[in-house]
């Protein structure tokens, strides 16, 4: 820790420049002056800079997001009204979760971009008083096959990134269970890293991160406050462009060995009564910490930087304001408990510091020893951002496929399994420790991945998906599908969906296209969530997500957790015996717009991408259910990207072991190409015991849910048979090329 | 040919290894360690035949850039032993 | 008997190992803060899992110069049985309370997956319960766990049946391809020449109860129990 | 005072990290490496006030055997940098 006083270096001058440099418009910074009734120096232009950033005042995105459905009778704290939204899951139990994104750090520094990213996320949530149980991540790179300059960054921004967050979350102990990753040029130079996670709680352990108390002492906590990633949160709300890969900021580095001793720490704090409020310092660090509680607690926030552990010598208040060194919080501690706080974070050999007081006069106030540096209305600073009402200017709708192209389907399967986005993500989460803390039931690879919180006796599932060729070629319908798409891998693996929470991912706002998409796709998740009744948690917007060649594809990733009622009723993906009877709930389906046969074996990007019923989606998803809690199912497995022919491959493999399946489906009167291949929605490939086939399709058809017969497992082979003709694959064939298609291309 | 390759954490950024170690050290009974960063060090023995030294400190130095150390957090120092 | 569970800061396995002893086995267990200095009453010592002191430098390089490890190494040293999972291993060997070092593994990634384990020498506090030859599926998930002795120790190793568990597929064939880490003779766990401290890298506590996948992890469990004459109480 | 401390895997223990790295400069087009080790290096900076460099140094060597290096499969050296 250093607090030595050495003379600093005078404060820039505020030029027009300097305004423009922090991304600060003229109005804005007339704004700025009729609330401060004068002019900014630099350090509070600085605060002003990031906090009226998109990243955190969401200033473009905001209105957007009131339409999102955010109550219910299970939420017990709202989106946007803490860290994290705390959802009800019975017996005094909740649960907080959220996805965060690092996506431009990362593309900068994969490894510690992505690492942060994690730890950040997690900081969210133990703030909230939950203990972290699981991760997901979800992930987005540009193409990683072949020899070119770019496919070799990709890999090296792939490895990078995979790895950064297993080292996170592995060293402090937290399974990352699930996720999802997709390759596409359209994400070359600015991969999506999304990171969610999930913590537990009872009801009255719920913290909040409001400054109560006036005269309560202010306590800074955890790692000591460097010059890393100055101002990332301005950074994140630009473009990335070849200068600013130059003028980047100081790479935040994560310690997830600290990070783990803050958790421990805070925690054993909130079983006491010495907080009062507590807040974790993530983008914007202390800035956002100060402001942010003084405006939750209508109060103000004095502090003084002198107090503040420091890393290095003669930081300028600007400096520490903005510095977004990790693994640090901010603690409003009730008067006279102060030892409480002092012994704890002893015991955890953990830095702290009492750095300010609450006070009652609504202003954040920042002191170096007795001068004050910056004086700002905190409400005004926080939660009065300018907002924007951006153009919007739709895209032509897609032009209906005239013509589907033909191919060796029997090689297109094999091409499918291979392609980097459809083939297993064994080499991803086999570096991530996803055992640990002993709960996790169905391990990464089936439809969602099962955890059992012991402490709780509750059985979550949580998945994350979008497709996002939907969504660029109709970002409404795409939306509503990702959400549909969540919830049908709740459905399969046994469980009751429970709430959302989502990462917005697009390009430049200021585009009006841009606009539109991102408009559209939270039009399309608000009906979705409706829809499924999942209300939106929480969440996260990342803008300006650019390459030279344009926007990144929109990318609206949903995360949904739920609740599996009964151990009995976890189901996965795979086949499990000989003789069981191969059943198809849903429609043969037909649609091949945005399809992947199309994108991996044609390069196309075309089409209408297939349309959702929400009905008839939640009428299947409930006889899944019933059928699940009737015991009829051995498995269950949703169609998704390559369609049938992929559905039914995947659920011939189970971990290393495999088994065939002979599938025959009659006289359909489709292409073959189409039959197999297309992406029709509202169907899943079931399994059950011969005895039990026709008690399943009874069911399902007094549900009105179309239901088929379509084979029989068994065997070392996949046989498809339909209109008279007949492909075959080794299973065990088609299984190598899936499971090693990533690791090859890693090679 | 032999090259030896440091690569030492930039000053600004954080080195929680090097505070971790240094903290080993002072609670092992030596307090008076004041700071410790950790890097790494790459032994690099070339094949001599036909290498053109020049040339291959050179590409070196690119492949020290691009691949044994990252320039956003790291510095790198190359040193030819002959 | 009473279980001690050592906590290191950074230890993330702790809480999994206290729960198979405590709740799946019936032992009383305590937890044991790593500035503690005495382990008084404890009939089995568990050293856990996770990245005591951020595994930096070394991973439990760091571990071995906290203050309960002169507890653990007299308690060792008086024949108290003591186990060291994954990183606890590795705290074993930077300790040198067993032989040999813990390195990167072959492939330079975490690995973390379920995996075959053919029992050794059953001989000991830690087997006594398994047939020599038995196939266990217990998982791994460590990046560093590849074991590397010099000629000399594997051979001890070898001649005093100290090496109790190796790397095999589902057949029990110990081989090279079934070695996920490129450990020396495929060398998941050995025991010291006195047999009271086992050290493996695979996760015998997230091998208890079927619903997690396997229960093969029981039999490390059980044998000490049944060595120490305890009946399980679950 | 400051010290430097390298830390290499011993000749006989496999440097699996090393083995990639000269791999990847081989696909990178340098064939002409022919072995790559990796080891550590610390930079250790001393507080001079009231110390004694010979003791400093003998209790840096201990600190070196007894904790920076595993000699079970490293080799360590320390130099005085003054
Ligand atoms: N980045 C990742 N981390 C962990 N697990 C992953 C990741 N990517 C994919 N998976 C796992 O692989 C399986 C298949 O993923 P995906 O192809 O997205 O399935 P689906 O189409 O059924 O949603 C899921 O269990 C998923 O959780
Ligand atoms: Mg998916």
């Amino acid at each position: 820790m250093n607090t030595t006083a050495v003379s600093l270096p005078p404060d820039p001058e505020i030029t027009p420049a300097v305004i423009a440099k922090h991304g600060i418009t003229p109005d804005e910074y007339a704004l700025i002056q009729k609330i401060l009734g004068r002019k900014p120096n630099f350090t509070e232009l600085g605060i002003f800079s990031v906090m009226w950033s998109e990243h955190c005042s969401y200033k473009n995105s905001k209105p957007e997001l009131k339409k999102f459905p955010t109550t219910g009778p299970t939420v017990l704290v709202k989106a946007g009204e803490e860290n994290a939204g705390v959802i009800d899951v019975g017996d005094g139990w909740a649960i907080a979760f959220k996805m965060e994104s690092h996506n431009h750090p990362s593309a900068i520094e994969p490894f510690q971009g992505a690492a942060t990213g994690v730890g950040g996320i997690i900081r969210d949530i133990f703030t909230m008083g939950a203990r972290p149980v699981f991760n997901l991540n979800s992930l987005r790179f540009g193409s990683i096959t072949g020899d070119s300059a770019s496919a070799k960054t990709n890999r090296r921004l792939f490895s990078g990134v995979v790895a950064g967050i297993a080292h996170y979350g592995n060293c402090i102990g937290i399974p990352t269970i699930g996720g999802e990753v997709y390759f596409d040029d359209s994400y070359e130079g600015n991969p999506l890293v999304n990171v969610l996670c999930l913590g537990v709680l009872k009801h009255e352990e719920i913290a909040r991160g409001a400054a109560k108390g006036i005269g309560n002492p202010v306590f800074y906590v955890g790692a000591e406050t460097g010059r890393d990633g100055l101002a990332g949160a301005a950074f994140a709300s630009r473009e990335l462009t070849e200068e600013s890969k130059q003028d980047r900021p100081a790479v935040q580095v994560g310690d997830p060995f600290k990070e783990k001793l803050l958790l421990e720490a805070c925690l054993e704090l909130l079983t006491t009564d010495a907080v009062a409020g507590i807040q974790d310092m993530g983008a914007a660090g202390l800035t956002c910490s100060t402001c942010e509680t003084a405006s939750r607690g209508n109060t103000g926030v004095e502090i003084d930087l002198e107090k503040v552990p420091k890393r290095e010598v003669g930081m300028t208040p600007y400096e520490i304001m903005l510095s977004e060194s990790q693994e640090r919080m901010l603690i409003i501690v009730e008067k006279g408990k102060e030892d409480i706080v002092r012994r704890i974070f002893e015991k955890w050999d953990l830095p702290y510091a009492e750095v300010g007081t609450v006070k009652d006069d609504g202003m954040m106030r920042v002191k170096v020893g007795e001068v004050t540096v910056a004086e700002i209305p905190a409400r005004q600073l926080a939660d009065e951002a300018p907002i924007y009402h951006r153009e919007t200017q739709a895209k032509p709708a897609p032009a209906p496929l005239c013509e589907i192209p033909k191919t060796d389907v029997s090689l297109a399967l094999g091409k499918l399994l291979a392609d980097p986005s459809i083939a297993s993500k064994e080499w991803v989460y086999r570096q991530y420790d996803h055992m640990v803390r002993d709960g996790t039931m169905v391990l990464p690879g089936s439809d969602a991945a099962v955890f059992i919180v012991r402490e709780a006796n509750k059985i979550l599932a949580s998945t994350s998906d979008c497709n996002a060729i939907y969504c660029l070629l109709d970002p409404r319908e795409g939306a509503r599908l990702a959400v549909a798409e969540a919830a049908r891998n709740l459905a399969c693996s046994g469980a009751i969906p429970l709430a959302v929470t989502d990462n917005l991912n697009f390009g430049n706002p200021h585009k009006p296209e841009n606009f539109w998409q991102l408009r559209e796709c939270v039009e399309g998740i608000a009906e979705g969530c409706a829809a499924f009744n999942t209300p939106v948690t929480g969440g996260n917007v990342s803008l300006y997500n650019e390459n030279p060649a344009g926007a990144i594809d929109p990318t609206p990733t949903i995360a949904m957790v739920g609740i599996i009622k009964d151990e009995s009723h976890v189901t996965t993906s795979s086949f499990k015996n000989a003789g069981d009877t191969v059943i198809l709930l849903g429609e043969l389906g037909d649609e091949m717009g945005g399809s992947h046969y199309l994108k991996v074996l044609f390069g196309r990007k075309e089409g209408i991408p297939p349309r959702i019923n929400f009905e008839r989606e939640r009428a299947l998803h409930n006889t899944l259910r019933g059928l699940i809690g009737r015991g009829l199912l051995a498995s269950a497995h949703d169609c998704a990207e390559g369609g049938l022919a992929v559905t039914l491959a995947e659920s011939c493999f189970c971990g290393t072991q495999t088994i065939g399946a002979e599938i025959d489906f009659g006289t359909t009167g489709l292409a073959p190409e189409v039959l197999l291949f297309n992406e029709s929605q509202t169907r899943v490939v079931v399994s059950a015991k011969p005895e039990d086939a026709e008690a399943v399709l009874v069911f399902a058809h007094e549900k009105g849910i179309p239901a088929r017969r379509i084979g029989t497992v068994g065997g070392a082979q996949l046989g498809l048979k339909a209109d008279g003709a007949e492909t075959r694959w080794n299973v065990a064939d088609l299984q190598s090329t899936w499971r090693g298609s990533i690791a090859a291309c890693m090679a | 040919m032999k090259a030896r390759v440091t690569v030492m954490p930039k000053k600004s950024v954080l080195d929680p290894q090097g505070v971790a170690v240094r903290n080993a050290i002072a609670t092992h009974g030596f307090p008076q360690v004041k700071s410790v960063r950790i890097g790494k060090v790459m032994e690099i023995e070339l094949d001599d035949a036909g290498l053109d030294a020049k040339a291959a400190e050179a590409r070196l130095h690119e492949i020290c850039a691009d691949l044994l150390s990252n320039p956003v957090i790291e510095d790198y120092t190359l040193e030819i032993q002959g | 008997m009473k279980a001690a569970v050592i906590r290191f800061p950074g230890s993330n396995c702790d809480q999994d190992c206290h729960y198979a002893l405590q709740r799946v086995f019936g032992v009383p267990t305590d937890y044991v803060w790593h500035k503690e200095s005495s382990l008084k009453g404890y009939d089995l010592v568990v050293l856990p899992g996770g990245f005591s002191y951020g595994d930096y430098l070394r991973c439990g390089a760091i571990a071995r110069f906290s203050p309960i490890m002169k507890a653990v190494v007299d308690y060792a040293e008086n024949g108290g049985l003591l186990i060291g999972i994954c990183n606890g291993f590795q705290v074993l060997t930077e300790s040198r309370l067993l032989p040999g070092a813990l390195v990167r593994n072959r492939d330079l990634h975490f690995i973390c997956e379920h995996r075959f384990l053919r029992v050794g020498a059953c001989d000991n506090p830690f087997l006594n319960q398994a047939k020599p030859g038995q196939v266990l599926n217990i998982p791994i998930a460590h990046g560093e766990g590849n074991y590397t002795a010099d000629e000399a120790t594997l051979e001890e190793l070898n001649a005093n049946r100290q090496i109790l568990v190796r790397y095999c597929d589902a057949q029990g064939v110990v081989s090279e391809a079934a070695n996920p880490n490129g450990s020396l003779n495929n060398i998941a766990g050995i025991c010291n020449a006195k047999r009271n401290v086992f050290g493996l890298m695979p996760h015998p506590e997230r091998a208890c109860e079927a619903r997690l996948g396997s229960e093969d992890g029981n039999v490390i469990f059980q044998s000490i129990l049944n060595h120490l004459g305890v009946r399980a109480v679950a």
